[in-house]
């Protein structure tokens, strides 16, 4: 078998050695009764990488991809083109094969990585550090939420209806067991984010409010007011970035106020994937840093004076507090992490505001010949890549029409808010520098004739 | 030669990507718009290559050689998993399609769930959880869901204290309150200490298994049958499950939810710390209380049951632990990895991997001292303390040596229960010859620790950097570059 | 530009430091009317690497490729399966951006890996040594007879009627210059291969005769006699290898008594892309080692003994001899070594040997159905992967009509000999392991249809 | 760490492959099995990764850092043109499938011919040349057809002594005598020299603009002007086109073929040796003696012109140089690559490709001997001699030392008509800061060299290898591995 080295005689030479007359003396600890001896249920035998690539390249097949045809779905996941060098650099056996750097004498180079890494996602997100990345931005986003538990000491943290319902979800969930108090709304098809109502509802007992940026509805809106009553009640400021490409264009969270901010990475050189393996960001200013969950990289001197890096404040971490540590978490998304860094040091601020410009521009023009299809109306006048219309019916069979046509027109609001009859109409467009004159055509033909 | 940071060379101005410019009707950023400067250097494209191509060879990694990190299963990554990987059917899809749009993809996580059930013995299967620590998460809250449908509001966690530190992080996470179990002086779990522990304020036991001193639990059965008897839920961490996998079923053993890191046993790489994934089996009594969403097969393909569509029968969930779907880029690699190695394959992993650590054991335990090796045949990993090492030697001396040796070094001082403790798992995927040249590397290095040769503690002398300071870093972290001027004015 | 790192400024520093006003003043010497101001005609500006993607993805679009249904070519080009493996190695930018090993301390990788290819090919070719590759396998067959001609002082060529014709072409095309004499055939739809008429021709003034092994219509015969008769008149035995392949199936030519053998690699690691680039394979005896054509990488030690590689023998080449030069050639097929190198050593033995068995098993499968269908007769019943059948009709427009039906039927005699009415109902048919039995019903099914 | 040959750590019974037995009727193979062991030793999949992985990092490349061989134009590789060249409608066709199912193959080889004939101001183009000497055969034994056509039978090529070495050899595989041109003192051909030289019998120049001393051929015009009046035709040494490409096209200047090296100017990568790829541009008057095959466009797409389909307007051709259309993959990048820099990035290529080499002349030539700097602006690369280093230290001696330094040595030793050549070519991918870091290092080692530091005379020290015995490879030479017992025997 190809991926096992071991030939027969290695492993008689090998039994010799141990003191054993089969392999079966090796796992004389396993009782009896569960030691499997016949051959696993169904599994085939081994088979050649090219039967293997055939039965996957089968299943591939089934799939319509974002490549097939024009594209329009956001919400959370973006479509942008990834520079060949991000995949090309990210399969080299040193990074990809490496574990977790904890011998750092020899894993400087994902060291030195993320010590930049972290440098451009503070930079991006206008606060002073940034860890060295998580899961996704849902689970970043609740790792913020305990985070700001831990600051303050309040468990009431209020979440504008603006933030994506998967991420609020996850924090519901994760509620239920640590006993956080929730504070959650249901998005509505207007102009304006919901700033206004959050900052009604701060209070002395509110840890943070959370709010996403561009919304869930692409909607932007300035966060310093809101950073300013939530700094007067000593409360945090959680933004949440899903589209990291906006901060190209638009103010950065921490420039607007607010403390810890987070996203989802995957926009910036991971790839679509269906939804997996994506990018937690995480950000927060100096002040917070020893209460931040999650894997840290610090710089520090060898025993010759050279400059190095290593992980650290682990201290924080479950390895060594156990039941006390910040988080449990283990893992951190290293390799998305890299690609992340590599796309973006190839676009560095020119090409980040260049691909911005595009990305904007492109959905400008989207939404002004959309705006122009009878039944369509869009909700809000100011966004970045993405924008919510509301049609003359329910999105979410027209999505299904378009769809069979070959154009995967938008998310509908009927499949993230099930329950939420009044938003069933709402469709959002997401609107990248992949999408041409073609493409919006496509969908602009599309909705008529679906709407007509 | 040094390779400088990125913010040291690189421009603002510069870019190593040609943007076409988009003709843009007026703009619509609501006054937004960006101004400062953001502080992002570029790199043109040649130099973007020559940068972190020098920086990958600061790294050791599995391509390079022996990776032999305790429970970190470090084997090799099959190429045509990452070619798979980036079919354009996988890599190119986006979560929230119309379901019939990703049909493939949904069977793809239909199969692997199959076997990743049967392989353990399992009721059903939790895709979604991101990595290892992840998955159990997923199964404490499955657990405490399932006690708190009965109405039963127990609050301890028992967990061996052997056990991978995100156990107890995990428990507490879960709002548990965590109790060590004794290990008896083979390494194995206590039975008797923890039956007297058991009572009804014991929501969960958490297993190991194979334990972290790489031996199997042998009274596996007997503890799930006394914990379930005193109305708790048996969580089996599976990081281990490479030892056994094809050889032994943990459902056949009365656990009722263990998490399997597909980055260990099914080989999808570790890329320098992630990204893992972490699916969860379930027994059939935790089965209703699983996570969204999951995929199911309905009479016209394939649904992806979601908070919408989850309906009666799945109403106990305790609900969504991620935005998406799971780690699917991880999925497809590691159902290549099924499909290729088959049930003779995988079989053979689990016995190779086994005779393979065994062996080491075998033939370095007349250096080291080996605290279990009487104790019965390791698992896949064999372990070692720092007993009989030179006055003022330790374990950290014999790692780093390791490394001028040209390998990495074994896992450090876990599991806690042995001192100075030294983990090695080679895994299958290596061949004798690699593991006796290890083998030599490692006796002459404890050698010179059982001599005291004190040239051990400079090591290493040969890598990328000498020792780095760790305290240094944590004392005053510093977590991002900033320009030297910055930096000095800061102190 | 995103190749290229200078800024404006650095642009302005460096004409300074050069001493010129501006860049025009470098190209002083480039008469006036030479100089182009303008922009290149028609060319546009540079583009982005999406707008590059797609543009050439679209033409990409616009071939049938051999994985979109059953495939039958073969004649000198075979589709193999090549392991993934073979494709991540060649990728690291050590090995791809490497240029030739000139300086050897820092090109050990590369010439390891030329020392152990040298000593596949040998091996395989059942010679004693071998070069670091060719251009392709035309070429080097052309190089062999020059060779054969320096070392027996004779200019007549004797070319087997199962010579690929193209090779056969090159050579002619050649030899009109250099004067060679050659004596070429064109093949008969016979079972044997025409070995017996190559020994009645062989005469005093013969430097050498050229077979190919299998040849162009897939049959096999044995060499030894022919070898025997060569030696009596003291010319050489040329044998062409086409299908590596064959070689883990059936005797090579050197156990047989060949003097070189050549051939074409690209079965093995290397893919079909549309002809090239190839890997063109040179094996001979020992004792002609010193007129061998290419590049060689020879052992040797390092000035603390250590062993390494160089390359060696230079003397022959032409940076060195100049108009002197065995060959004018500079460059080798190093990538393409490379990775015929790699699946080589995946395979190993044993696995070169499964693949031949699993080749001619499929080949054996497909001649028996194909036999079956009327107006098909078998041509030979001695092949390897590649057999020939005589059509009730011509094959052409046959294989024409098949393409329109998806199935790549194999190559036509009419196309390779299109002055040969004679062979124009030929046609030569290959099946690898990459065939399925559907695939053979397919060709089957319709070679019926097209014939009925 | 010492990287041991695969035959010293395979096996035959080892393989890194499954293959699928199928079951076969009865053998056909005419009773040739083979039956004794081939010798070809395998390994399994994660050796074979960890061989070549491990020996890959033995190598400099370009992705490393600069390497400044003059003449040989190693630039940056774009990665994109690797994906391009993968796509499976250009990896995965067969050159002999039906035209009408390679019609954007076939347009690929148009376009790309297109681009080169503009760039060159050219009439035509060859594309199947296999590399730059295939390509230089191809346009002598054109212009040789040329010749034979209108019943001339010339039989001398005149060849500037800096040629490289591959303009004589060709010439003198096509038959033809080969007769030096002097060059004058500020490094170009001599024009009087050649003028007298011309006459019935010279069948043609070999000229290489910019020429191997780094310099513009100011006459090229006039010897053009001055070949074509004796009745013989003008060749043109392409390799050097990265340095003029966009600023002038030698159609102008009266050649009549040149060789393009696509590995040079169009940035196909070497591949530690090739493949290379060198089509052959033609003026009018040798367009119809062009080698087949070659693509047409017609009115139903684009047809492939072969010895069958040639007709009469191909009548002349003179004939087939390689079995099959040329080198596909590296047209793919090629056209790839033209399309990504378009008319205003070719242009900068050659403008920053010159710019750095003038930088790099001027910053050293206080430390080095320039023999042409006082010639003019030197054009992509720039030359010094080996004039004024200490006695007994050699161009050699610089070059090892620079690899110390961490570079690749520039070329050595050529052209022959400076003494100690040393011909440094940075290329247009390489920064500033780069080329500083560069110049310094090489201004070090002079200053060493000229002070006679005996230190230099070891280097390299900090390479895989000290210096390697070249003589001894030559002198009795082991090409292939033989087992010891076999090699020893055999001494």
């Amino acid at each position: 078998m190809r991926y096992l080295p071991l030939t027969p005689s290695d492993r008689q030479a090998m039994l010799a050695k141990v003191g054993a007359k089969t392999i079966d003396d090796l796992f004389a600890d396993v009782p009896e009764a569960a030691r499997l001896d016949g051959p696993i249920r169904d599994l085939p035998p081994h088979a050649s990488e090219m039967a293997v690539e055939r039965h996957m390249s089968r299943l591939a097949a089934k799939n319509q991809t974002a490549g097939d045809g024009p594209f329009f779905l956001g919400c959370g996941a973006y479509k942008h083109h990834v520079p060949a060098t991000v995949d090309h650099i990210i399969q080299r056996g040193e990074f990809l094969t490496a574990y977790t750097p904890y011998q750092p004498e020899i894993a400087q180079g994902t060291l030195q990585m993320l010590f930049e890494f972290q440098t451009q996602v503070a930079r991006l997100f206008g606060v002073d550090v940034a860890n060295a990345s998580m899961y996704d931005g849902s689970t970043a986003c609740w790792e913020a939420i305990t985070m700001a538990r831990r600051v303050t000491k309040r468990a009431k943290a209020i979440l504008s209806g603006g933030l994506h319902p998967h991420y609020v979800s996850v924090a519901n969930t994760m509620a239920k067991f640590t006993g956080d108090h929730l504070v959650t709304a249901t998005p509505t098809l207007t102009a304006e984010p919901d700033t206004a109502d959050l900052i009604g509802q701060i209070d002395d007992d509110t840890s943070c409010v959370v709010v996403q940026y561009p919304d869930i509805l692409g909607r932007i809106g300035d966060l310093s007011d809101l950073a300013d009553a939530c700094h007067a009640k000593k409360a945090l400021l959680i933004a949440v970035v899903t589209e990291p490409v906006a901060l190209g264009a638009i103010k950065s969270p921490g420039e607007m106020g607010a403390d810890i901010v987070v996203g989802e990475g995957q926009s910036i050189g991971v790839g679509l994937q269906f939804g997996g393996p994506y990018l937690g960001l995480f950000g927060c200013s100096q002040k917070l840093v020893r209460q931040m969950p999650g894997r840290l990289c610090g710089e520090t001197t060898d025993s010759e004076g050279k400059r190095g890096f290593v992980l650290t404040l682990s201290t924080r971490e479950q390895h060594i507090r156990r039941e006390k540590a910040t988080s449990n978490i283990c893992t951190n998304s290293g390799l998305c992490a890299l690609a992340f860094s590599i796309h973006m040091t190839l676009l560095g601020e020119a090409g980040l505001r260049k691909l911005a410009a595009a990305n904007h521009a492109r959905a400008c023009q989207a939404a002004e010949r959309l705006s122009k299809v009878p039944g369509v109306e869009l909700v809000s006048d100011a966004f970045f890549n993405e924008f919510t219309v509301k049609l003359s019916q329910e999105a979410r069979p027209v999505v299904r029409a378009l769809a069979d046509r070959g154009v995967l027109a938008g998310v509908s609001l009927g499949r993230l808010f099930p329950e939420a009859a009044e938003l069933a109409n709402g469709l959002v467009v997401a609107v990248t520098e992949t999408v041409t004159d073609e493409d919006i055509e496509a969908l602009a033909t599309g909705l008529q004739e679906a709407l007509a | 030669l040094e390779e400088p940071l990125l913010f040291e060379i690189g421009k603002l101005s510069n870019t190593g990507l040609d943007i076409e410019e988009v003709k843009a009707p007026a703009s619509r950023l609501g006054g937004l718009e960006r101004k400062a400067d953001i502080g992002l250097p570029g790199l043109s494209e040649p130099e973007t290559v020559r940068h972190y191509t020098r920086l990958s060879r600061q790294n050791y990694a599995i391509d390079l050689g022996l990776f032999p990190l305790g429970s970190c299963t470090m084997k090799h990554n099959p190429r045509l998993n990452e070619r798979v990987a980036r079919m354009p059917g996988f890599a190119d899809i986006h979560p929230l399609q119309p379901v019939d749009t990703v049909q493939g993809a949904l069977e793809v996580i239909h199969q692997l769930a199959h076997w990743l059930v049967t392989l353990t013995g399992m009721h059903s299967v939790a895709m979604s959880p991101k990595a290892g620590a992840h998955g159990e998460l997923c199964g404490i809250l499955a657990i405490r869901a399932a006690l708190e449908a009965r109405g039963d509001t127990r609050s301890v966690i028992l967990v061996p204290e052997s056990a991978h530190g995100t156990n107890p992080a995990t428990a507490a996470f879960a709002g548990y309150k965590v109790e060590n179990i004794p290990a008896t002086k083979d390494g194995r779990v206590d039975l008797a200490a923890l039956q007297e522990r058991l009572g009804p304020d014991v929501a969960a036991v958490m297993i190991t298994n194979p334990n972290t001193c790489g031996l199997f639990e042998r009274d596996m059965k007997a503890i799930s049958d006394a914990v379930h008897a005193a109305g708790a839920l048996v969580y089996c961490d599976g990081a281990n499950f490479n030892a056994i996998v094809g050889r032994v079923r943990p459902g056949d053993l009365g656990v009722d939810a263990m998490h399997i890191n597909l980055h260990k046993t099914f080989s999808t790489p570790h890329g320098g710390g992630g990204p893992g994934s972490g699916p969860v089996v379930f027994s059939e009594a935790l089965t209703s209380f699983a996570p969204l969403p999951f995929v199911e097969k309905t009479a016209d393909g394939f649904a992806l049951v979601e908070e919408e569509t989850a309906g009666e029968h799945h109403a106990r969930s305790f609900g969504r632990m991620v935005a998406f779907h799971g780690q699917m880029g991880m999925f497809t690699r590691a159902l290549a990895y099924i499909l290729s190695h088959g049930a003779d394959g995988l079989k053979q992993v689990a016995e190779d991997a086994v005779l393979n650590a065994n062996y080491i054991l075998r033939s370095l335990e007349d250096v080291l001292d080996a605290p279990f090796a009487a104790s019965g045949p390791c698992m896949h990993e064999a372990i070692f303390s720092d007993a009989g090492l030179a006055e003022g030697f330790t374990t950290l001396d014999i790692a780093k040596a390791l490394i001028d040796e040209g390998y990495h070094p074994m896992t450090m001082y876990f599991p806690l229960v042995v001192h100075g403790a030294m983990l090695v798992e080679p895994t299958e995927t290596e061949s004798k010859d690699t593991l006796d040249q290890f083998i030599g590397a490692l006796r002459s290095v404890a050698e010179r620790a059982k001599a005291g040769d004190e040239a051990l503690k400079g090591a290493p002398y040969y890598a990328p950097r000498r020792r780095l300071d760790e305290t240094q870093a944590a004392r005053k972290p510093v977590l991002v570059w900033n320009e030297p001027q910055q930096a000095e004015a800061a102190e």
